[in-house]
């Protein structure tokens, strides 16, 4: 146990809101483990694209000659092959959120669950919505995270009688949010529900519902767990009366489950799955991290 | 045959005024043209609501398309501008959310940030004329560098998060966004003003002279007195001014800033500033040309959000085609008409 | 041409009724033109008379509005684009530049590389073009980059593109506007000799002399009407000169007042060293006209550049009214009443693609202010005056500057430098492409202005130029100034032997003065 | 007199071809700065792993920057290539994927991928050199166009997911990336192929020569008989067969294509160029000037990669001043050079 162990993060860098929590809870784990374990050393890398990482991990195994590796891939069939590489240079291997197709390569993984929040949110409007009752979805960037949430919520309401009316991608950003539900809002004269699928859109979509004053027609939900979300929740937001978890804190179980393969005693292994719940405004205090910017 | 040759020259005259209009105009029947398909697709694209939505929303990137005008002509470029506005954003908040910490919220907590604001703006430009002419570095590098600090400088001051304006100060701050004024929205006002002063400047003053002569041969332009540093150095810096207004009017919008800010900005404002009708290559500019060209930019993202006819994933490719189809009819006429001549 | 007794060899290029308008202005009127092999054919005319206009449509760059071209007796419509090359005709257009990041061996055999397979045999070409460039006795480096060379470096390498070309027909608008007498000269043997092969060539020039000693029959337009078309031995001088302008030509420099030696000097320069310039020294005094001559690349225009701050000064003192000056813009050297005239019209002197109103004033906008906001009247009324009192003709006001023929081009540029109003002017080339009668008009006002107490520094190739206007003539070499020739002592041989290095020294004394 | 002169042009010849040199080892001498930074940051940075690694990566990028020299060399610029790999890429995928679905896995399956490559290469090239030669539209927006478009077109075939190549073809194919032949792995064969082609298509044969003079003057490029838009149209075509040579290294990397593949390529692959020394307004090529740009681009990304004593936020930042430090030493000491001559 005295032996240095270097452990590499490679996670994708702080593009969205969700990103920058990542990116966040990261880098509170890496001061906090390091300071607890001086033995302990992480790097921390972030990338752009896939192509960023794969170069990011290999890096990592190259120069900088990590022992563990925990990765939150960009997407996940890409980096398949990296990871291997780093499996292969004698890294052990955590995997995070997004799973990789070949499970073999990976130790222990630290589960998000993309298809759980599609379903938890349409298990939502179900109970808020009745047949015919109108809503229309904000979506993401155009990527596999996106496609999983959005398959798994119309198939959730599949049945249900609720109408979307459309859906169109706002690209997990604000301004991208606020112009799309403008858009919605001239052309849908009775909308019901707004399925976010992400806090940052979600923030935008209350600003255009806002100006436009329809704020008592509707209701959106958004998804992630941002702070100044859960705390409206906390304060019972008529307008955003729910959230699906996805925390960006999930980063740092996976770095401390990491660590501990070389602090406890027995090996760690296998696969922590995290749910997607729904934030409420009884559940709503034990996930909001005031400190956190996300 | 002087006579006959200034009659004859007085009639080309009016030919010629006649062919500048339809030329200025190219952009603006490519903007009537894609009105057209937007009503017809949803008679909504017409209400007041979506006009209003369109014209604010395309303030933020006409305002910054007038900076790039100037640029643009004086054969420069700034690629800078989305994530210079992006910082810009974040430092007004930061200054705002300190000054309502300290002495409580009043206008002046506002004008205190518009005037960081703008001091910000002028700075980065600045920075970014001074590289090129002084330090002799081409301005696609300076801009591409800058770009990446001011980038990451936002990312780091909001610790890869948003930074929040306070509620307060936001209350205070929000109508310069939402409310209007003679039913025009405020940020519309702005873009008339800023497009207005542009205007003026590029075709009514020296200085507008001393650019085109600039992008067009800097060597005759040094030759002819003209202090080219300088007043290359003066685009970017009105390019930052700019960036700053469009930044005070963006803020009160969502009150926050965050890497993902103004993200891509720089290419709308550059198209803008081509689908307009000025000279990638510098030595032409045309301030209306680029108030049009931004509206049709707006206008094309307005106009895929208003229809399902066609696959999301394909949007990005139906608005190439349609900024292509744009300048091809207008340089197209254009052609034809110089045939014709 | 050949021999009096042998018959004339068949036409080898004919325009036949040539007709052309730009639009609705027309520029051409019904030409008829021919050209045999082994003969020169000179065309002449006002500025704007439609010379190049007809030679753009003699090589393909323009389609006539009516009427044809024949090539061997048959009508051919020309291919765009140069591609006449491949035909056998070589052009050197007036207002083409070179391309500036090309070499100059490059430059020579662009379009026509020669290659070994698909790579280009690239130390041929250099040789050849330092041979050719030999044979033209100019010294430039085939390596060195056109961006690099003086305007008049660009006019021998457009030269030695052009000769090199396996030409059938020659077409050459002006080629020696630039160049000063030893260079032409030189460029007159190769004339000789390609003509000596058989080759038919057009020369356009507005210089007489030139057309004299060249040509076998010159063609006179004016107003794009064609007026004569006679050999030359039928003609004088004046008599072209009469065709010409259709008037009589009578001095064509005004009379030289005596130099005022008290006058006080306005313009001191010490010891200056810059770039292509070494140690010069000299004075200008009040209402003088100093002229400057030189071969090519002997540093003139470097001297007048380093003056207005247009290159830094490595050494030395200039004395502008007594006061040392040292002008780091030409926005400085403008205020303080020094206006240049760069000779190098298409690459520094205006902007081709704005108009003429917007290329008269740029240098004094500031003038034309109402309150706030440039003033487009008093813009129209200084181009209205510039128009008159230089005579620019421009059929259609509305042109770009690039469209206008080159003389115009010229005096807009001389029109553009005197809207400044200064006290000491330098015109590099005053007259480059300037017909004769324009010529005399310039001369007349470069006269009156020295006598109103201007003081006027005129660097020029055309010694006669020098010569007939100057009070004092300064000759360079090498970057120094290899004499300084007076009253009686100033004459085209005398002047050559100092250009030559032949002699040296002798007047240094007067230059402290 | 003839003499002297002839010295005087002889001593001159000397030192250009001196100053050409330092010239031409600017970006070079940036590049060892910038290694020895890293050596010194962390020694493994010379590792042979690590170098293999860096000139690896650099050959997609550096790929495609050979071609994006031509284009801009001859005054035009793509901003198409990223998507356009992405889209190359998904199509080489599915491609793939049928023939394996068909007729089982070969060597055949992925030369046919290649050849789909190559052909749909030099056809997006194609159209983007028509669209702005014959169509006379600004090659900027024509590439921004084609930039949506690509980018569209992924995202639409790969149902705003990933496309993966066939688990048993990607075995087959994956040598092509991950080999080495002389412990130089293939992709640097390839770029250093592409390199060298480029080179001697650049400085010795007619086509390049060509490209400088449109670049520098079309005017007088068309009027020495050059087929102008035919060349300019072949810069376009040979950047699309650069991109499919680059897609072709890069599918075996990571086996799949996505709507983030791709992405900002276009900026770093004409930030090699400028970088390199080629001037972005056209005229002036060097294309061992854009290897060496391409080379520090990659390297700044893994010096970054090699320490982390600068917040992972500022990574943006770093690479932004290097960028422009480099430059500015590069320009600076040519500047000084030639006041000094
Ligand atoms: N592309 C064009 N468009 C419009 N007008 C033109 C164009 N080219 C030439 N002109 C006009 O045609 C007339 C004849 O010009 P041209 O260049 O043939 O004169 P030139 O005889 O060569 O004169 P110079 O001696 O000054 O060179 C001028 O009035 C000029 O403005
Ligand atoms: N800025 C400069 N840097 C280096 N050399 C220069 C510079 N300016 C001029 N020279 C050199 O000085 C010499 C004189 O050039 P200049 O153009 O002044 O000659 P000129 O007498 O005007 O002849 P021309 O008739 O060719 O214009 C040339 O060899 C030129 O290359
Ligand atoms: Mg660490
Ligand atoms: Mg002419």
């Amino acid at each position: 146990q005295d032996e240095s162990v270097t452990i590499g993060v490679s996670i994708p860098a702080a593009t969205h809101g969700w990103t920058g929590g990542l990116n966040w809870h990261a880098q509170e784990a890496e001061k906090r483990i390091e300071e607890a374990y001086p033995n302990i050393d992480i790097v921390l890398v972030t990338a752009d694209s896939p192509g960023d990482q794969a170069s990011d991990i290999e890096d990592l195994i190259s120069v900088q000659q990590i022992d563990a590796l925990v990765v939150l891939p960009f997407e996940s069939d890409p980096l398949v092959e990296p990871v291997r590489q780093a499996k292969e240079a004698g890294a052990f291997i955590t995997v995070v959120d997004r799973g990789l197709p070949d499970t073999t390569i990976q130790d222990v993984y630290v589960a998000g669950n993309n298809t759980e929040l599609g379903a938890v949110s349409a298990e939502y409007f179900k109970s808020r919505l009745d047949e015919g009752d109108n809503i229309v979805i904000l979506r993401g960037i155009p990527t596999v995270i996106d496609t999983e949430r959005f398959d798994a919520f119309m198939a959730g309401i599949e049945g249900s009688g609720i109408n979307v009316l459309d859906n169109e991608f706002a690209n997990w950003n604000r301004d991208d949010g606020f112009e799309v539900m403008q858009d919605f809002l001239s052309r849908f004269p009775d909308i019901d529900g707004v399925w976010a699928q992400d806090d940052d859109i979600a923030m935008g979509v209350v600003e255009a519902v806002r100006q436009a004053g329809r704020e008592d027609e509707m209701f959106i939900v958004g998804g992630a767990g941002m702070k100044d979300v859960i705390r409206g929740i906390m304060e019972g937001d008529e307008l955003i009366p729910v959230d699906v978890l996805y925390p960006p804190a999930m980063i740092a179980t996976a770095m401390d489950v990491t660590v501990a393969n070389y602090t406890s005693n027995g090996p760690v292994r296998g696969e922590y799955i995290l749910g997607a719940p729904l934030v409420t405004p009884e559940n709503a205090e034990q996930f909001y991290f005031p400190d956190s910017p996300f | 045959m002087s006579v006959s040759a200034h009659d004859r020259a007085k009639t080309r005259k009016g030919l010629a005024g006649f062919k500048f209009d339809l030329k200025t105009a190219g952009p603006l029947v490519a903007l009537i043209v894609l009105c057209a398909i937007g009503f017809a697709l949803n008679p909504a694209f017409a209400s007041e609501g979506n006009i209003a939505n369109i014209l604010t929303r395309s303030a933020f990137i006409g305002i910054i398309a007038v900076g790039a005008t100037f640029v643009i002509t004086a054969g420069g470029i700034d690629l800078s501008v989305g994530s210079m506005a992006a910082f810009i954003a974040g430092m007004m908040i930061l200054v705002m959310n300190a000054a309502v910490d300290t002495m409580g919220v009043s206008v002046w907590t506002v004008l205190l940030g518009c005037g960081c604001s703008v001091i910000l703006g002028l700075g980065a430009g600045f920075i970014n004329g001074f590289l090129t002419t002084k330090g002799k570095i081409e301005a696609f590098i300076v801009t591409l560098g800058t770009m990446g600090i001011y980038r990451s400088l936002i990312t780091y001051f909001a610790n890869g998060g948003t930074l929040s304006l306070d509620s307060s100060a936001r209350e205070v701050y929000r109508p310069v966004y939402y409310e209007s004024f003679l039913r025009i929205p405020i940020p519309v006002w702005v873009f008339i003003f800023v497009a207005i002063v542009g205007w003026v400047l590029m075709n009514r003053t020296a200085f507008g002279r001393y650019c085109m002569a600039i992008g067009s041969n800097e060597a005759v332009a040094r030759y002819s007195a003209i202090k080219v540093d300088r007043i290359k150095t003066i685009t970017y810096v009105l390019q930052g001014l700019c960036v700053s207004l469009a930044t005070i009017i963006y803020v009160p919008r969502l009150g926050s800033a965050s890497s993902a800010t103004g993200v891509l900005w720089e290419l709308e404002a550059i198209a803008a500033v081509i689908i307009g009708g000025t000279v990638l290559k510098g030595g032409f500019g045309r301030i209306g040309g680029t108030v049009v060209g931004a509206l049709i930019l707006t206008a094309i993202g307005n106009i895929l959000n208003l229809t399902d006819i066609i696959s999301n994933y394909l949007n990005g490719a139906v608005q190439g085609v349609i900024i292509v189809v744009a300048v091809y009819l207008q340089r197209g006429s254009f052609q034809r008409r110089r045939k014709a001549e | 041409m050949a021999g009096q007794g042998e018959p004339a060899p068949p036409v080898i290029l004919a325009a036949k009724r040539i007709s052309k308008a730009f639009g609705e202005v027309p520029v051409l009127f019904s030409i008829d033109f021919d050209i045999r092999p082994g003969e020169v054919h000179a065309i002449i005319g006002e500025n704007g008379a439609g010379k190049s206009t007809l030679i753009k449509i003699l090589s393909g760059l323009e389609q006539p509005s009516s009427g044809h071209v024949e090539l061997d007796g048959q009508p051919i419509e020309l291919p765009p684009d140069g591609q006449a090359g491949k035909l056998g005709i070589v052009v050197i257009h007036q207002e083409l530049n070179l391309a500036e990041h090309l070499t100059v061996a490059d430059s020579i055999f662009l379009g026509r590389e020669l290659k070994q397979g698909p790579f280009l045999k690239l130390r041929q070409m250099r040789d050849e073009a330092a041979r050719i460039l030999d044979t033209l006795h100019v010294h430039i480096d085939p390596e060195a980059r056109i961006s690099t060379l003086s305007v008049a470096d660009k006019q021998m390498v457009e030269i030695a593109k052009a000769i090199s070309r396996d030409a059938r027909i020659l077409i050459m608008d002006e080629p020696t506007a630039v160049l000063s007498a030893a260079e032409t000269k030189t460029f007159f043997e190769q004339v000789d000799r390609l003509k000596a092969k058989g080759v038919a060539i057009i020369f356009i020039s507005h210089k007489l002399d030139e057309v004299m000693r060249l040509a076998d029959r010159v063609t006179v337009l004016r107003d794009g009407q064609l007026i004569a078309t006679v050999g030359t031995e039928a003609l004088t001088p004046d008599s072209i000169a009469q065709m010409m302008v259709g008037r009589e030509l009578s001095n064509l420099y005004p009379p030289k007042h005596e130099a005022d030696v008290d006058a006080d000097t306005v313009l001191a320069v010490r010891n200056l060293s810059a770039p292509g310039v070494r140690d010069v020294s000299f004075a200008l005094r009040r209402g003088e006209i100093l002229g400057f001559a030189g071969l090519i690349g002997s540093g003139r225009t470097a001297v007048a550049e380093a003056i207005v701050g247009l290159s830094p000064i490595e050494s030395g003192e200039i004395l502008h009214e007594g006061k040392p000056v040292r002008f780091s813009d030409v926005s400085q050297s403008v205020a303080a009443g020094i206006a240049y005239m760069t000779k190098d019209r298409k690459g520094k002197g205006l902007l081709l693609s704005a108009n003429l109103k917007d290329n008269l004033t740029l240098l004094t906008l500031k003038r034309h202010y109402k309150g706030p906001f440039l003033d487009d009247k008093s813009e129209t009324e200084a181009l209205e005056r510039a128009v008159r009192r230089f005579d620019i003709r421009a059929r259609d006001p509305a042109v770009k500057v690039g469209q206008l023929s080159g003389g115009n081009q010229q005096k807009l540029m001389l029109g553009k430098m005197m809207e400044a109003e200064p006290e000491i002017i330098i015109i590099d080339e005053p007259t480059r492409g300037i017909d004769v009668g324009t010529k005399q008009q310039i001369y007349h006002i470069i006269a009156a202005l020295a006598s109103e107490g201007k003081s006027i520094i005129v660097i020029s190739s055309e010694m006669q130029e020098v010569i007939g206007m100057a009070h004092r003539v300064v000759v360079m070499r090498e970057g120094r100034i290899a004499g300084v020739l007076e009253g009686a002592e100033i004459a085209e041989a005398e002047i050559m032997r100092y250009a030559a290095g032949l002699k040296q020294g002798g007047a240094n004394e007067r230059l402290s003065a």
